[in-house]
């Protein structure tokens, strides 16, 4: 009885949250929905005398897996979020129907089989769940153990060498770097930022002496992530300017590759006439 | 002594041999390959100096294991039908070999007149090594025994054909070689399916060919098997209408590779119908015999006009090669003695006439750049010995009484006649269709006034006049004296027939004094 | 009793694969992957009970391994192509086509 | 008397080696053809000399023949086993009987007195040596016809003149006019030979042979219906070598060839070799009384249809043409009436032909070779005077060919009008209106070319030709004079022949030189003589011919042969030509590239499939799980 109702608090909850987790905007919120299915179903494992798999439920996945995916979202972003517009043509409709004659075949076939009452582990598990699935692993699916930590060290590896920038050229010295820099416009540098900044934060532009903003002090990277919808700086009079300067980057940049185009353009153009 | 073995392994070695030459010793490559294949034909020569025409069916039989789960074996023998065609084959490549001496190294580019020497695109040694690979397979093909090998031969003969036409070959050549092998391969695919099928059905745990006769009885499976046997030679002899891969191939083909294609490897067809088809399944052979017969005759007619229609040299004689062809599938399926040797004897017959016609093609083209008829005119009166040549090759393309198709043709016909009257009185017709696409052919070309275009036109040179002369020569010989051939060849018709088990139609009024004898 | 776990992860397995299916997100596709794998593991769990035996078990704690090192790649080729895409949108990945 | 019987020869002596009278011409024409031209200097030579060695074998053959009793003087030798194949064995042998000898000394003799004719007639052109081959080939393969003692011996010769007759019309081939000729002459005569080569089909099926003692010993046990279609497809063979109705299209056009030729192939031998076709199938036809009527028909028609364009034509040999078209439709006739009586008529009449049409070709070439090869009888006129033995050879031959008595033609005429007015008044009536036209054409011709003024081309210098050529025509004109009293009179050619054909039955009461019909003939002969003088004799002729009536526009185009092959073979086999071309290309080729097509066409809208997007791969991947699943289920189910 008691397992019962433990079955179908969780149940419901599992599925609303499996529900959430594949329709939230938000990855972070799918990331938190999904913990919450995890720990649910490590309580349906404990119920159903799996109590080793619970704990390793909880440690390697919810504590290890979600942890690793939060940490991703933060480098990809934690506040993106997709749009809802479908881009491929028919698959919301498809994916539901789909999924619902999924769901429905699985049902059918599992209703179709009639099930005898479970035998229960007590036979197998004497001595502890523990040692029994311990005794398992190290003996018959000893191979099979042995291939998995090696497949786990694989991934480790491959892990780092995905995530590893690979360096095209030599790293420059101190003498490289420094003749680059002086073969610029700028051989003392850009103007640090917040020469005349009431801020020092990375993403507070310089101020030239008139007053205005200079562009050149932000990086570009920054310039367009604090144009978009999402702008913090309180500051009314600040974000004012960012977005003129932003925009003004934009158009110039346009400009310049407009002009380019065209010069390309032009030698051909005179060949032909002449 | 593995003759037949030797016999393939010998242009192998000497193809590697060949391949491993450094570029740019084009003529020691040639000369290598030229004389392989010389050792290959004497060898060849000492091989069939020992058959003996009275003795077992096959001869020099050799059997290794090969995939023993699934009862393949290397199986190799020659009965007389596969002889005179592997010998076929042995004359012609060292013929092909010095016809290519010069081609070759412009193999892959346009010719054209006036321009100097194109710079060559690929390279002539490679060319010259898969001519040897090519005269292996050709050999193989023949000689095996073994169903499933004869099946890998019959496949595996398209690669370096492949790579001939589509390397090698005219402007048109990807299209044309890409036609080519798609047509072959599923004409071999359907094979394949068959051969699979009666190993399975005949249950033997063998692909030998000699232990499958009278494996399969049941009239449907029989239909269906002989089905997918005899489309794949169907499209390769090439029979009406799967032929018309033929034309592009043959005209895209450089002069050398068009003589093996048309010269031996459709014979593969031909022989393949006489050897798998009616032997192995005797009784849809007679049930499709009609059809069969039908089609040969709409492509001995068919072949024939479309030829006497046709603009490029080249492809008209694939067309005469088409009506060709068809005499020997109507010679196969009457299943008489006298059109079973005849049809043999043309395969044989058909291989040195094509190969000159072609191979005095290839000169012209040469000499001209052009392969359009009308872009010739007149040339005898420039070369005369050129002309004759052409002109010879081309009465026997129209089987003239003392050329070699001659007699082939004619046995075919009587032999057919015996059976089916009208089908033989159609397929005569053929030979009045025959004069006429030779003799246009000729007149436009040879005849009239001498074309500007060919006044500097050089008559045969030396190389030329030792690669036709023996062609010609065996056209000739063969017209006047074909026994030596048909000793060899009957005992193995009438093997064929026999395992067919027809009955020979009998004369109404048969002359009592001496059958066989003619005023005697 | 057997039956209603397995409605249950029939039921999470379908919803997971939706996801994969809806989602443009790379992340909370990985997300929906792992839901079907966890929705297997309670399959088997719920078998090994039926069954008495801890096989099923057994295979749960494969099962969560292979996730676990599926997981590590993945999410590795995710930061790399957002490296040098900046989106994680498996749309935006589609140069391997026709 | 029944035909005697063939025995097998197989002693020495001279019919041992009667094959080289086959091989020593090949041999010849193999020399000059292979040495090319290190023989041009005495290329010509040898080919006479292999031409006049052919003759005496044949001559001493005929000896030796004579000194046997008649009824073994049919011998087969046998040479070597041709082709071995399973039912059919060719054993290739030589018959010399007779007929055989007979034409062998035709073909032999007048072919060499062809040969030194053409030292002569060629000695300008830079091709002599190639002619001697073509000629000497000419010669083999027209020995091996006569002489094989089976039907596909025979078919090769058949072929191999048609060849050599190939290549002599084409022997000027850089003239378009002459390659056309020659090629229309092969294909036409392929046609007959088509005809022949199913009849040879139809005797081996019935009989299982095809050499001529089984065939022919064994005809009685046939059914007529066979017979009858074997006879109408050697007939068929026959008119197509001998330029009959209606294969006689190529004979007019073949004059496009050097004038020997025309003189040995195109009208003393080669289109000859239909009547010896019948005559040796003799008991074939007699066995088949349908065949033997279409023979006469076709002859008589053939006849006259030859003798009203020999009327119009201005060109010299193109005039002689269409006589010798009608002079073997006579030999047709008679050999088609059967019995010993037409078969005699027939080849005593052939023989004399020979003579008589080979001299007036050879005149012929003699006044062209005079006058820069103008053949135009509008440019000739009182040539009597400049060539007196060209004259006087073409007068003899004139006169044999009419049917004035005693001259060789009279006698051998005679005797088929005779015979074809005892079968039947309508033949009789043709052969009698076909002497009278002969009459008139041969006269216009001698009056155009060696009577009248001078109407030649400005630049010609007309002269005798030299003793090579007209040694030749003396020799032929003897023999135009003296062969038909020799042969006709006290029956000594059907007494030879007998052996061969048979004794005539007791009705027979021989040559009746006096009765009706001949003098009919000869009456009307004399007008037709008288006509054409009035017409060209006493008139001078114009230089341009008139319009003329409808019938000598008729006559002047071949009585419309060439249009109807044209209207119905040629236009519809060119359009069947085009068409098939089309359909091959459009049709199967189109087929198999269309399919081709829309395959590929079909994988490339099947490859957008391909998207990029991962989830819409996944999708596929999901769907496919239902549907598998869905599919075990069912399968669970069931």
């Amino acid at each position: 009885m008691g397992e019962a109702i433990t079955f179908w608090v969780l149940a419901v909850v599992s599925v609303t949250a499996a529900l959430g987790m594949v329709f939230s905007r938000r990855a972070v919120y799918s990331a938190l929905m999904l913990a919450v299915v995890m720990l649910s179903l490590a309580v349906l494992y404990a119920v159903q005398d799996a109590p080793f798999l619970a704990v390793v439920q909880v440690i390697v996945y919810t504590g290890a897996v979600l942890m690793l995916f939060l940490f991703v979202l933060m480098l990809v972003g934690v506040d993106s979020s997709d749009s809802l517009v479908e881009t491929i043509k028919g698959q919301r409709f498809y994916a539901a129907i789909a999924g619902l004659g999924f769901a429905a075949l699985l049902g059918l076939a599992i209703g179709n089989v009639a099930l005898g009452a479970p035998k229960g582990l007590a036979e197998v598990t004497k001595a502890g769940n523990v040692p029994a699935v311990a005794e398992l692993i190290f003996t018959r699916y000893v191979f099979a153990f042995e291939v998995a930590s090696a497949l786990l060290i694989t991934a480790a590896l491959a892990a780092m060498v995905l995530a590893h920038r690979e360096r095209l050229r030599a790293k420059p010295t101190q003498k490289d770097l420094s003749r680059d820099r002086f073969l610029t416009d700028n051989p003392a540098g850009l103007p640090g930022p917040g020469t005349y900044a009431r801020h020092n934060a990375i993403d507070m532009p310089a101020l030239l002496p008139d007053g205005s903003v200079s562009p050149l002090s932000v990086s570009p990277v920054i310039a367009r992530h604090e144009s978009g919808a999402v702008v913090r700086p309180t500051d009314p009079e600040m974000v004012k300017s960012y977005v003129a300067a932003a925009r003004e980057r934009d158009a110039e940049e346009e400009s310049m590759s407009l002009t380019r185009e065209a010069e390309a353009e032009t030698p051909g153009g005179e060949k032909e006439e002449k | 002594m593995p003759w037949l073995s030797i016999l393939m392994g010998v242009p192998v070695l000497g193809a590697v041999g060949v391949a491993l030459i450094p570029k740019g010793r084009e003529q020691l490559a040639k000369q290598l390959t030229l004389l392989v294949s010389l050792i290959v034909l004497a060898l060849t020569v000492a091989m069939a100096v020992q058959f003996n025409p009275s003795g077992d069916r096959f001869q020099f039989a050799e059997k290794y294991s090969w995939i023993p789960s699934f009862g393949v074996s290397f199986g190799v023998a020659v009965d007389g039908i596969a002889l005179v065609l592997i010998v076929l084959s042995a004359i012609l490549v060292p013929i092909v070999v010095l016809a290519s001496w010069r081609e070759a190294d412009q193999a892959g580019t346009v010719p054209e007149s006036g321009a100097a020497a194109p710079k060559p695109k690929r390279s002539a040694k490679t060319y010259f090594a898969l001519l040897l690979v090519l005269e292996a397979m050709m050999i193989g093909v023949f000689a095996a025994t073994d169903v499933f090998l004869f099946y890998v031969f019959f496949e595996a003969m398209l690669i370096p054909m492949y790579f001939m036409i589509g390397s090698y070959g005219g402007p048109q050549r990807s299209y044309a070689a890409v036609k080519f092998l798609l047509y072959s391969l599923f004409g071999g695919l359907l094979m394949l399916v068959a051969v699979i099928a009666l190993y399975v059905v005949a249950d033997k745990n063998t692909f030998m060919f000699p232990e499958l006769i009278g494996a399969i009885q049941d009239p449907n499976v029989q239909k269906w098997l002989f089905l997918g046997f005899f489309i794949a030679f169907a499209v390769k002899a090439p029979l009406w209408p799967f032929h018309t891969w033929l034309p592009d191939a043959a005209a895209q083909a450089p002069t050398g590779a068009a003589v093996l294609l048309v010269g031996v490897l459709d014979k593969v067809g031909t022989y393949g119908m006489l050897r798998f088809c009616l032997e192995l399944f005797p009784d849809a052979s007679k049930y499709f015999a009609p059809l069969v017969i039908t089609l040969a005759v709409i492509g001995i007619i068919y072949g024939a006009i479309v030829a006497i229609g046709q603009s490029d040299i080249k492809r008209l004689i694939a067309y005469t090669s088409i009506s060709h062809f068809g005499f020997i599938t109507l010679g196969v399926f009457a299943m008489t003695r006298d059109a079973g040797a005849g049809a043999t004897l043309y395969m044989v017959n058909h291989g040195f006439s094509t190969a000159a016609l072609f191979l005095i093609a290839g000169f012209l083209i040469y000499r001209r750049g052009s392969q359009r008829i009308d872009d010739f005119g007149g040339v005898q009166k420039i070369a005369p010995v050129l002309a004759g040549a052409f002109l010879i090759a081309g009465l026997s393309g129209l089987a003239l009484p003392g050329l070699s198709t001659f007699v082939s043709e004619f046995l075919v016909l009587i032999g057919t006649y015996e059976r089916y009257i009208v089908p033989a009185v159609i397929a005569a017709l053929g030979m009045v269709l025959a004069a006429i696409y030779i003799l246009w052919m000729y007149q436009r070309m040879m005849n009239g006034p001498t074309a500007e275009s060919v006044r500097n036109m050089p008559d045969l040179n030396g190389r030329e006049k030792w690669v036709l002369a023996p062609v010609i020569a065996v056209i000739i010989v063969l017209g006047f004296y074909p026994k030596p051939v048909l000793d060899v060849i009957n005992p193995a018709v009438h093997h064929t027939l026999q395992s067919v088990s027809v009955t020979e139609p009998q004369p109404a009024v048969p002359a009592s004094a001496d059958k066989k004898g003619a005023g005697q | 009793m057997t039956t209603h776990y397995l409605v249950l992860s029939a039921l999470l397995f379908t919803i997971g694969g939706i996801g994969v299916l809806v989602r443009r997100n790379a992340i909370v596709v990985f997300m929906s992957v792992e839901l079907m794998l966890n929705s297997c593991n309670l399959a088997f769990v719920a078998f090994s009970r039926m069954h008495g035996n801890l096989d099923g078990q057994l295979m749960a704690f494969f099962v969560m391994v292979v996730a676990a090192a599926e997981v590590v790649v993945g999410l590795a080729i995710i930061v790399t192509i957002f490296r040098t895409r900046r989106s994680a949108s498996v749309d935006d990945a589609n140069l391997l086509k026709y | 008397m029944s035909p005697a019987e063939i025995t097998q020869y197989s002693g020495g002596g001279v019919i041992g080696v009667s094959w080289l009278m086959i091989a020593l011409p090949l041999a010849g024409a193999a020399i000059l053809l292979l040495g090319g031209r290190r023989t041009d200097r005495w290329g010509h030579l040898l080919g006479v000399a292999m031409s006049l060695a052919s003759f005496v074998v044949a001559v001493l053959t005929f000896v030796a023949l004579l000194g046997r009793d008649p009824a073994q003087r049919r011998l087969d030798i046998a040479l070597f086993d041709f082709i071995p194949a399973g039912s059919l064995d060719v054993k290739m042998g030589l018959l010399i009987d007779p007929l055989s000898i007979s034409f062998a000394l035709l073909i032999t003799g007048v072919g060499t007195l062809i040969h030194i004719y053409s030292i002569g007639y060629m000695s300008h052109d830079s091709d002599r040596r190639r002619f001697f081959s073509y000629l000497n080939l000419f010669v083999a393969a027209m020995l091996l016809l006569v002489l094989a003692d089976n039907y596909v011996g025979l078919y090769i010769g058949w072929e191999g003149v048609g060849l050599a007759s190939y290549l002599l019309i084409g022997f000027w081939q850089f003239k378009p006019s002459a390659a056309v000729a020659a090629k229309k002459a092969f294909i036409i005569n392929r046609v007959g030979d088509v005809g022949l080569a199913i009849g040879i089909f139809t005797l081996f099926a019935t009989f299982g042979t095809v050499g001529f003692k089984p065939i022919f010993e064994n005809v009685g046990g046939a059914s007529a219906g066979v017979m009858t279609a074997v006879g109408l497809l050697l007939l068929l063979g026959a008119v197509g070598k001998s330029a009959q109705l209606p294969l006689q299209a190529w004979l007019l056009d073949a004059m496009e060839g050097p004038t020997p030729v025309s003189a040995l192939i195109h009208a003393a031998t080669m289109v000859t070799a239909g009547v010896y076709l019948i005559t040796r199938s003799s008991p074939i036809f007699e066995a088949a009384p349908t065949a033997q009527l279409v023979v006469t028909i076709v002859g008589a028609a053939t006849l006259l249809f030859g003798a009203i364009i020999g009327c119009a034509k201005d060109d010299i040999k193109k005039g002689l043409a269409g006589s010798t078209m009608s002079q073997i439709g006579y030999m047709f006739l008679a050999a088609g009436l059967g019995g010993a009586v037409g078969y005699v008529a027939a080849i005593a009449h052939l023989l004399t032909h020979g003579f008589f049409k080979a001299g007036l070709f050879l005149g012929a070439g003699s006044v062209m070779h005079a006058m820069n090869d103008e053949v135009d009888m509008r440019r000739y006129g009182g040539l009597r005077k400049i060539m007196p033995i060209t004259f006087g050879t073409f007068m003899l031959g004139y006169l044999a060919i009419i049917g004035i008595p005693p001259f060789a033609g009279w006698f051998t005429k005679d005797s088929i009008i005779e015979a074809a007015v005892q079968k039947h008044w309508i033949l009789g009536a043709a052969a009698i209106l076909g002497a009278a036209l002969t009459a008139f054409y041969m006269s216009r011709m001698v009056f155009m070319t060696f009577f009248g003024e001078k109407r030649w081309e400005p630049d010609t210098h007309p002269h005798e030709s030299p003793a090579n050529m007209t040694g030749p025509m003396i020799l032929l004109a003897i023999g135009s004079v003296f062969g038909g009293a020799f042969l006709v009179l006290g029956d000594r050619f059907m007494t030879f022949l007998a052996p061969v054909i048979g004794a005539p039955g007791p009705e027979y009461h021989g040559f009746q030189p006096l009765a009706p019909p001949g003098i009919i003939t000869f009456v009307l002969v004399l007008a037709g003589i008288g006509i054409a003088w009035t017409m060209y004799g006493k008139r001078p002729v114009p230089v341009v011919a008139p319009r003329g009536s409808f019938a000598t526009v008729a006559a002047r185009r071949d009585l419309f042969g060439d249009a109807l092959n044209e209207a119905l073979f040629m236009r519809p086999g060119q359009w069947l030509t085009r068409v098939s071309v089309w359909f091959d290309n459009r049709g199967v080729d189109g087929l198999v590239n269309g399919l081709a097509a829309t395959i590929g066409g079909t994988s490339g809208r099947l490859r957008r499939v391909q998207t990029g997007f991962a989830r819409s791969y996944a999708m596929f991947v999901f769907v496919g799980a239902v549907l598998v699943t869905g599919a075990l289920l069912l399968v669970g189910t069931l």
